[in-house]
């Protein structure tokens, strides 16, 4: 066990470094520090620029096999890029979702067809992703899914009804991964697909939720009869809970550590302005901080520690207080850095309903706790499969 | 020892919140927040010179109701469970006591009959940018000009400053503590900016003096030092809000529950889970405890008005109640919108409403740490 | 709503005062402060004597009838009794069982041939009580009673079979009051009966239990065939549930005000402390005693907005969680004594293991969040009775 | 930067592991435990000699095993679940971390291969009656003396004081900072009281000096400020209790779900309540974010031991572990009680050591309140 980074690991940090510091600036100067979550809806077509430079830079996919156009980035490779990014002030990605979500899953259930042809426009930030999972009647319920796949025998197309809720950047995207349930008599786990729809079809309608930031980076994405073409779907019938189960897995890897870097981010400005405005003297504030600070410490070892377990999409068992962890603490952060503000934590930046970044952190952490599986949920999940609880009798 | 509402006292909390159920359901607070004024002007009149609610306080030789804290406190809760938007805090919690605890019996008798009636809001303004909230923290300077006096320098987060017609302002006499003036909202020299608010349901502003010129009756009370009346008024202000925090707390409390009876996942409502049910009794817990500290402090704070022995206790009371009341509404609310789950996070709904005006009110006047350590100087440590 | 106790009130505080004034002194004078929770094994003798010299006073059982020897004090006065009590640093009564929970169970639920014989010997402080609720396979779920009571038709006697567990004084005392199942036959809350139980008899063992302080204030309780007289037994066959539920009704009544002033006493002992040994320059310790402070105000003015509701042992809906609140508030206080004791609050007073009063307290603390329900059970009955939220589906 | 244990250390572990399952369990521990003593000889010289434990991070030129702080943490982890009654934290984590931090090479060559082989047992006395863990709470008093020093004054919570063979010893020169002495267990003028602790399975002593005279050899290292040397002493010993709390917290953790699986009540495992799941969840969730605290303090400590550049974060890394690890061993052990109901309030059930000992542990060396104000000194605040 060491801390340090071996010298060519080293030298990889200077190629990033340097690169950044040569690319994030002119055109690209006002996405610095902007784009990251609760200020996802900013800048998007100058950070869909910024993703297609970051491609033709190599720095897409890194960590992506080097057939499907990656680097083989390490993990501590991949560590490095994501410090760098953010210490840089590198914008939210655009293409987070398909180079860490849609494009793993493909790399790891996709035939050799569908990887030659998805794979190629992710790594080129040309083709933007985002998920369909959560439904309105299943919020932390996945299995259950209610959206219906119904094989039209004639064209062998599928054709997809229902209602999915909570899809990031979907006005913004290209595609959307779908599960819905390909055997309509099947309940729970069982009888679902994993689809890759085209999101710019007559049959999908995107409607924003406007959220309590009076902002709306989140959307509702209706289908009827939308179609998912002929292999665009991912493994076969009855598969898409395990390949979603992966695909969740894939969201708890490296895309991790990129985001402690945002945390890094605001814990320091949160700090900043605790020196600057006094409030660093409190001791409840200083208690605070240090707490946060601790714990962003611990996240980033936690990481390290979850990243040398499998690469397979599968959870390591201490993995699981993962999401748990961070979303308490990143909500907790939000709280500190309006404790912290003080009396000016209240005043908004503009009329009507202008938030400041901090008000919008504040008010966007009390999501954390919510999507991708309630702390409840995750609760469950770790006293269930990590803990060997038993589950709770059903009705 | 008598610690229930009087049948009176019981009255007129009933009386309000079948008011209050009317009259600022969720689309009236709605409509009120998005405006700049905050309040509509029809249901203040009717709060205020029908109901008699801005008279509350005041003794009936001023052309009050002669009643006392423990009223403004039950209906303090009750407008906490609607989120009232509307100048009763700023105009008869602060601004009203403020005149109560520092003015002459004679300008009392000049200015209170026409706020009794709801003809005019007050407020008031004392701190500056810093975040002391205590009479320490007072940011106007004064100076003695000719009979009269000179103000000048910034006041912050006024409650309803922009709107209120009669400005009850603290400054600094240097070498000389306090002073308290009455300051009418078209003064020359005062102007007076609208700050836009993450709750948009309780409206602040920012007043910039610049020489204003008073007259020597803008001063309230004696020429002496105002600290003491300040305090007072701003531990009262500050059970009051406490009051109205108790009542977000109940209210998200019974949002929450309700929604999770009809909420169903896994196949059951999500009210039978325990992991709710005992969010949702961690939250009742705090709310009846708040509830109790609310009370006792609406009694000190009425001792304390009365001139009572047990007002001795105010400051105690104040940061008990503020303490305990502005963590609970905090927690409740966090609570309810992650009971919510995804759309307790939408505009749409309205827990958010209540967790903005809890964060709020939580800050105002004195987070719970705050409260706390003035407890433990009061306890001698 | 009003702060201030009435004249005729002052005078009784005057009276009461005197009288402790007068009398815990001289060969009472080691008991003062001792014998609370924690401390309850020390003088048992002396605190037996103490009991009688009350009685002699009048001043047991003062929130009785007149009828049944006592005052018929108001809440007020009861309020202003245990305010004295505990500022005298009256000892821990032994008799608090009787006083508070059998005798006016016996009230409410005895015959008169049963009042006439039973509470006298309560009233007068020799006849002592306790209780046999809990049994090792029903910690919580009180419901799930498994000792047994059987009619000998020839007698009229019941003879009572089984274990109870975690019964206080039970090697000091005269009776014990015992909830046993009638109906063998029967399962949850049916079939029960509440009885009135000799505890010297040779079908009963008392077994003490070795807390974690090293001492023993509970015991089990075993009962082989043991003896309940004919007439012993309150209500009938099938009532035990109801009188039980009373009893804990009783429970939260108030006696929690004699509770809350021997929690004052404690807390004013850590803020001494705190004042004495400088922890209490320390934020974090100052805050933490703030809110003890808090939160013992809030728990004195809880009870007597709870006290306000029903006289007859049902509780208000406000109520039912005031146990979960003084026992979270009591575990926080006795980590408080430690934290306030600094490196000091680890060496015991002598050896082998003689720990100092706050240690014990310390210690004792972490039952209180167990016994007379867990908080779990506590937040299901807040969620189930006062919130009205669906019990959970069984098996 | 790898972040997993090598084979070797991973082989470490287990042997640990496995000897301290057969070796400490329940009732090795509770006999250890009820003598004045606390440890039995025969298992120490097994664990020291036997095994080379003590002579883990000693360098192999001084008789030891030349390795570092991460198989230190290693065995503490192991240590703490199972509650090992023995002098390993004081001999080695302190008295043999103090030698390596203060002495001479020359010294370290006459001590260090005693200590290495188990058959001296050292101990590190420094701090007074405060509640000042730095070395700025140091309360001897030493002044020269001829050619040598003369000590006087007390010496509080001495781990295993009373039973050490050689006792290392911070002292005051006024006016000149630290020194830091290796005294011998028979030296004149020391006298040693055992004080009875709550948690009985670590001995704590009092060490009264009066007069005590010593050579001029006594004095570790130059004769120069210490406090630096004391300073990483201290915290290279932090992160090996943190550790031995992440041990603690993990056991607990397991005792409990073990117990809640076979405990019935309303009909069912109460494992399978949420109420007991979320809050093994949470114990987990606390658990593993020590260990990774653990981890990573044991890096960083390797590298001061070593002289490395991240040693720099010395002070911060101890502060985190031991915050973290304190919060959750106790944390985690008052829920285990929690979770194990009545019995696990009785002194026959096992937990309630784990209790006392994760109590004991989090005030030594500074609680939780005190590492984070540290921290927020480091950080500018």
């Amino acid at each position: 066990m060491k801390l340090q980074f071996s010298e060519a690991d080293e030298h990889f940090r200077h190629e990033i470094a340097s690169w950044l510091a040569d690319n994030l600036r002119g055109e690209f100067e006002p996405l610095r520090f902007r784009g990251g979550p609760g200020d996802e809806h900013m800048f998007p077509e100058e950070r869909k620029h910024w993703e297609r430079r970051m491609a033709a830079g190599g720095w897409t996919c890194i960590g992506w096999p080097e057939e499907f156009g990656g680097r083989a980035a390490s993990i501590e490779q991949q560590v490095i890029f994501h410090e760098e990014y953010a210490r840089a002030g590198g914008p939210g990605r655009m293409g987070h979702i398909g180079e860490g979500l849609a494009g793993p899953t493909i790399i790891a259930f996709g035939t050799d067809e569908q990887k030659a042809r998805l794979l190629p426009g992710i790594r080129a930030g040309t083709e933007l992703w985002c998920q369909g999972y959560s439904e309105p009647a299943a919020g932390s319920d996945l299995a259950a899914v209610k959206t219906r796949a119904r094989l039209d025998a004639a064209t062998g197309r599928w054709l997809i009804s229902g209602q999915k809720v909570w899809t990031s950047l979907a006005h913004e995207s290209d595609w959307c991964f779908v599960i819905a349930r390909t055997d309509p008599d099947s309940v729970g786990h069982a009888g679902l697909g994993f689809f890759l729809v085209r999101l710019r079809q007559p049959g999908i309608t995107v409607r924003p939720i406007e959220q309590m930031t009076g902002t709306s980076e989140f959307n509702e994405v209706f289908f009827d009869e939308a179609v998912c073409e002929p292999g665009d779907m991912l493994g076969k019938p009855g598969e898409g809970w395990k390949i979603g189960m992966a695909l969740l897995g894939f969201e708890r890897g490296v895309s991790t550590l990129g985001q402690q870097m945002l945390f890094q981010n605001e814990l320091d400005e949160i700090v900043r302005i605790a020196r600057e405005n006094g409030a660093g003297k409190d001791p409840d504030i200083r208690q605070r901080i240090a707490d946060a600070w601790i714990g962003l410490r611990v996240m980033r070892y936690s990481a390290m520690r979850m990243l040398s377990g499998g690469a397979d999409g599968s959870l390591a068992r201490e993995a699981m207080s993962y999401k748990l962890y961070w979303a308490i603490w990143h909500r907790n952060l939000g709280k500190l850095a309006m404790d912290v503000l003080g009396p000016e934590a209240e005043i908004a930046e503009s009329a009507p309903y202008g938030l400041s970044r901090l008000q919008s952190l504040f008010l966007f952490t009390r999501a954390d706790t919510i999507y991708g599986g309630t702390n409840q949920i995750q609760r469950n999940i770790i006293a269930e499969r990590a803990l060997g609880m038993p589950k709770e009798p059903r009705r | 020892m008598e610690f229930r509402f009087t049948d009176e006292q019981q009255m007129i909390r009933e009386s309000a919140e079948a008011f209050l159920r009317e009259q600022s359901d969720p689309a009236a607070v709605r409509r009120a927040m998005a405006t700049e004024q905050g309040f509509e002007a029809a249901l203040w009149d009717e709060l205020a010179g029908g109901m008699g609610w801005s008279a509350m306080h005041i003794p009936e030789e001023f052309g009050g109701l002669g009643l006392g804290a423990v009223e403004l406190v039950a209906l303090m809760e009750e407008m906490g469970k609607r989120l009232l938007c509307a100048p009763f805090f700023s105009s008869v919690c602060l601004g009203t006591t403020a005149i109560l605890c520092a003015a002459t019996n004679a300008q009392k008798a000049a200015i209170l009959p026409d706020i009794a009636a709801g003809s005019v809001r007050a407020t008031l303004g004392w701190m500056g940018e810093g975040r002391d909230w205590s009479p320490a923290g007072t940011s106007l300077a004064c100076t003695r000009h000719g009979d009269g006096w000179r103000l000048q320098g910034e006041s912050h987060y006024v409650v309803d400053g922009h709107t209120a017609d009669l400005l009850v302002l603290a400054a600094r006499l240097p070498g000389e503590g306090i002073r308290v003036f009455a300051v009418p909202a078209g003064t020359a020299g005062l102007s007076r900016e609208w700050l836009p608010t993450m709750d948009q349901t309780r409206k602040l502003s920012k007043l910039s003096l610049d020489g204003v010129q008073l007259g020597s009756d803008a001063l309230l009370g004696l020429d002496q030092d105002a600290a003491e009346a300040l305090q007072k008024t701003l531990d009262i202000a500050t059970i009051a809000l406490a009051a109205e925090q108790s009542g977000v707390a109940q209210q998200v409390l019974e949002m929450a529950v309700a929604y999770t009876k009809e909420r169903h996942q896994f196949g059951r409502a999500i009210a039978s889970f325990q992991a709710i049910k005992h969010k949702a009794a961690d939250m009742m817990l705090k709310a009846e405890a708040s509830r109790s500290a609310a009370y006792y402090a609406a009694c000190v704070a009425d001792e304390a008005l009365r001139g009572g022995a047990a007002g001795a206790e105010l400051a105690q009371a104040a940061s008990l109640a503020k303490a305990s009341c502005s963590e609970t509404a905090f927690f409740n609310a966090g609570s309810a919108i992650q009971m919510y789950g995804g759309v307790g996070f939408t505009w749409e709904y309205d827990v958010h409403l209540y967790f903005k005006r809890a964060r709020a009110s939580e800050a105002f006047l004195g987070a719970p740490a705050w409260h706390r350590e003035r407890i433990a100087q009061e306890l001698g440590l």
